[in-house]
């Protein structure tokens, strides 16, 4: 339960809780492209400037935008699909607040220059930027716990961050919800920056018809 | 979307097949969903293209790591023809599969000595030293592929990612372009190195992004990609205080294009209904500004 | 539907050419026999004949569905994917083996 | 001119269709044969660097305009500089003179023979000493005397008239005309042949070898060094933009309303 050094400036959250909707958006974007590396951004509501809060807030995200999975080491479709989400942000009270991202090859874990580059330009508008890297090796279609590995952008660089990773309403339901969705094959709804691209008429921001299944499954 | 669903006969399934190889689309999956469904029962009605399709079913599987399968087609392919090099193929992909890479690395080895013209071998080899996270030396044994086999489009492509992730631009330009060289008519081959010309920045690279995107568009006006493309660095390159004005000029007649143009697209669509055309504008002013 | 009428377009219209050799084989042999000289075709067989095949030109543009000569556009209707595709240099050492992985 | 001349219907049934079906037959044989006895072309190593090279230098040349004249240079050292240039340091040997001498050329040539010329010397022999005097069909056409020789080969007869056709000169006019029905009955090279594809290797190296790499070297080397470059996609943009205004005029009324909000934001970058 420690926290990272240097954390003097920044809010170090000890836990970080992801909701239903984003944790299986992200699951899910990782398992319809097993190939290819994907990425996106990890999205929770404003807070209200009345309510100040202090580190001990929880750090609940509440929605994930699957940005990438094809040219990741480009950076221009990256751009676009940041400036967009960011305006989409504006207009529905929400904040991104993290960056997801898996490797393609199953060993490989750590977050590369990608990661970084992104997060860095992330975390100009949100210091307390989270990244996750998801771990290849723990998926399965039949998930035990989060895959998910926690980094923070200190100094120009990605540094481990010690939290515990929660999941709503629990761990056991998000689980069983994921798996159930994998199996059904409920990926192949899910919309990414790149389908987008494809088709500008699927709205990979919201993901509606994803969003329906997720709470069909989960009520 | 399930494509098991999309599909309603076994004849519609071998053309789907048959599309996709012609295509060169992996979608591993659903070759293999198809093959589940309706191939598998019906293999026998293929006549001649019943050995292709095993061999793609084959590499299907094994992508989706079910081995079952794959050992079942493979096996049957081995009995029917013993001395193929593309069974001899298959079968070294499933000791990958299997995580034998020594074993793999040596059959392969073995095929370039009965036959140092073919090609695949070679990047099967490379492949391989990727796979394990080497990629150095995979840039090295590909570029000393390419030495011999210099039009190999495979290859080149291959190399211009590896070298992107490595972070050499100038190198993945290199190889980008040896592409647009190959297949000029290909707007796809334009459009990406537009991109990397865009990701390496400075105003003569952007300026060569603009004009490969506006390529791009001319040989295919509906790519999103390139008319984003186009947008970004047109914009980048008329907010640039070391652009002299007259050029910005020019640049910002571009932008003003490709703004109407993506916002045309959109309007076409009913994505943005709901209270969210700003979003648009609101993206074209917010990039224009840090641009 | 469209279909159906193209191939019934195309059948009429190789039988009425059919016709129309037959029949100028017979005007041929007609004339032999009254000792007369060629000199041109009756205007009612040469346009049974132009009839015919356009009727069977027709018929067969309509049966098929063509491809555009451009190659551009053949491109155009290919997804990104494909083009980033690389069969020979396909890793199997990717999240598939944990997610559906039938060999673990 | 009436018909002078009537045939035995025998002469339909015993004459007239064996020749066709014995040369469809042999066709077919041939064609199987013909796969049986062919290899794999063995290609050396070398020879699928240089086509390789060849096809890089020509592409180069014809499409170097896409590239910004740099890349174009930098290229065109890679293969003609004096010192270094691919096509000066790759020294190549003449091919050999005499094909005889090469025993992979014989072997080739003979099956060639074996294959094509043989069955044809054998049963148009054959065919000649069987059905030999026979006139066997009329062609429904008057031809000229010029066509005597080519359609009444084995019968002699000044005074026939040009459009009956000897026996063998039906054999004849077969084994060319065939040819078509072949690819219909054995596939053109799809699925007949595909299992066969299976067979062998894929072999991505280019098949158009150069006879003579040094020759061919040298004449892409004089062709790259007197290409110019011209980079056609200078005004790319401005063309792009011209190219869609005509389409784009209406366009343009239509988006105002939307342009209009935006227009804020493009409008102070100008």
């Amino acid at each position: 339960m420690s926290s990272t050094p240097n954390n003097d400036s920044s809010v170090t959250h000890q836990q970080v809780t992801f909701d239903l909707r984003a944790f299986c958006k992200v699951i899910l974007h990782v398992t319809k492209y097993p190939q290819n590396p994907v990425n996106g951004v990890l999205l929770r509501e404003k807070r209200k400037s009345s309510e100040k809060d202090t580190g001990s807030r929880k750090f609940v995200i509440q929605d994930a935008i699957p940005v990438l999975h094809m040219s990741k080491y480009t950076t221009p479709m990256m751009e676009f699909a940041l400036t967009q989400i960011e305006q989409y942000c504006k207009g529905s009270d929400m904040e991104v607040v993290g960056y997801y991202q898996a490797n393609e090859s199953l060993k490989d874990n750590q977050p590369d220059i990608v990661a970084l580059r992104i997060s860095e330009k992330l975390a100009e508008s949100n210091p307390n930027l989270i990244v996750v890297m998801v771990n290849n090796d723990q998926l399965n279609s039949n998930l035990e716990c989060a895959p998910f590995a926690l980094y923070q952008v200190i100094e120009g660089k990605l540094r481990p961050k010690e939290a515990r990773i929660n999941l709503l309403p629990d761990e056991d339901g998000a689980l069983s919800t994921v798996s159930a969705l994998i199996q059904a094959k409920s990926y192949r709804q899910l919309i990414d920056f790149d389908n987008h691209l494809e088709d500008i008429s699927l709205n990979y921001w919201v993901n509606p018809s994803l969003n329906d299944e997720i709470e069909q499954l989960s009520s | 979307m399930d494509i098991t669903k999309e599909i309603g006969s076994w004849q519609e399934a071998r053309d789907r097949l048959r599309k996709w190889r012609d295509e060169n689309e992996r979608k591993s999956e659903d070759v293999v969903d198809l093959f589940i469904s309706y191939i598998g029962s019906n293999l026998s009605k293929l006549g001649d293209e019943k050995w292709v399709v095993m061999e793609q079913v084959a590499i299907a599987s094994m992508d989706m790591h079910n081995l079952p399968i794959a050992e079942d087609l493979i096996m049957e392919l081995k009995e029917r023809f013993p001395k193929s090099e593309r069974v001899r193929l298959l079968q070294i992909q499933r000791l990958n599969l299997l995580g034998r890479h020594e074993d793999a690395m040596k059959g392969l080895d073995a095929m370039i000595d009965r036959d140092p013209t073919n090609s695949v071998p070679y990047k099967r080899k490379i492949a391989i030293l990727k796979s394990l996270g080497r990629t150095t030396e995979a840039i090295k044994e590909l570029s000393e592929y390419l030495n011999r086999f210099m039009s190999d489009q495979e290859a080149w492509s291959e190399l211009c990612d590896l070298y992107l992730s490595e972070g050499e631009y100038n190198r993945a330009v290199f190889c980008a372009e040896e592409l647009v060289l190959h297949t000029p008519h290909n707007f796809f081959v334009h459009q990406r190195l537009g991109d990397i010309r865009y990701t390496m920045g400075g105003i003569e690279n952007l300026k060569l992004a603009l004009s490969y995107y506006s390529q791009a568009l001319k040989l295919n006006a509906s790519s999103m990609r390139s008319i984003f493309g186009l947008f970004l660095s047109a914009s980048s390159l008329s907010t640039n205080p070391r652009v002299p004005p007259a050029d910005k000029k020019e640049y910002t007649r571009v932008v003003t294009w490709a703004v109407d143009q993506i916002t045309k697209r959109y309007s076409g669509t009913n994505v943005l209904e709901d209270g969210k055309a700003e979003m648009l504008a609101g993206v074209f002013g917010a990039l224009q500004i840090q641009g | 539907m469209a279909q159906t009428i193209g191939k019934i377009g195309v059948l009429v219209g190789v039988m009425l050419l059919c016709h129309t050799g037959y029949s100028v084989s017979q005007h041929l042999q007609f004339l032999r026999y009254n000792e007369d000289e060629f000199t041109s075709l009756p205007l009612d067989m040469v346009l049974e004949a132009l009839l015919g095949v356009a009727l069977a030109i027709w018929g067969a543009s309509a049966t098929k569905t063509f491809k555009e000569i451009r190659a551009v556009e053949d491109i155009a209707c290919k997804s990104y994917e494909s083009f980033f595709n690389r069969p020979n240099f396909m890793t199997f050492n990717h999240r598939g083996k944990k997610l559906f992985g039938m060999t673990n | 001119m009436a018909d002078d001349l009537v045939l035995d219907p025998d002469i339909r049934v015993w004459v007239f269709v064996p020749i066709i079906i014995i040369t469809f037959l042999v066709g077919i044989v041939r064609h199987y044969v013909s796969i049986l006895l062919s290899t794999q072309k063995k290609v050396e190593l070398l020879q699928v660097q240089d086509s390789q090279a060849m096809i890089r230098a020509r592409v180069l040349r014809e499409n170097g305009k896409y590239l910004p004249e740099q890349s174009f240079l930098m290229r065109r050292h890679f293969f003609n500089d004096e010192d270094t240039g691919y096509f000066k340091t790759q020294k190549r040997q003449a091919p050999a003179q005499n094909p005889m001498s090469d025993p992979n050329m014989v072997t080739e040539m003979l099956k060639g023979n074996v294959t094509n010329v043989l069955p044809m010397i054998l049963i148009g022999g054959w065919i000649n000493w069987t059905f030999s005097g026979f006139v066997c069909s009329k062609v429904p056409f008057p031809l000229t005397l010029r066509f005597k020789p080519m359609l009444q080969r084995g019968v002699e007869l000044q005074t026939l008239d040009a459009s009956w056709v000897s026996s063998a000169s039906w054999y004849f006019l077969n084994v060319f005309g065939l040819r078509s029905i072949y690819t219909l009955v054995l596939g053109e090279n799809n699925a007949a042949d595909q299992s066969r594809v299976m067979q062998d290797q894929m072999s991505g190296a280019a098949m158009a070898m150069p006879q003579d790499p040094k020759a061919a070297f040298k004449a892409e080397w004089e062709a790259l060094e007197v290409a110019k470059h011209s980079w056609v996609l200078k005004n790319a943009d401005k063309k792009l933009i011209g190219a869609f205004q005509p389409e784009n005029g209406d366009a343009h009324h239509q988006g105002k309303s939307q342009h209009a909000k935006n227009g804020a934001s493009s409008a102070p970058s100008s």
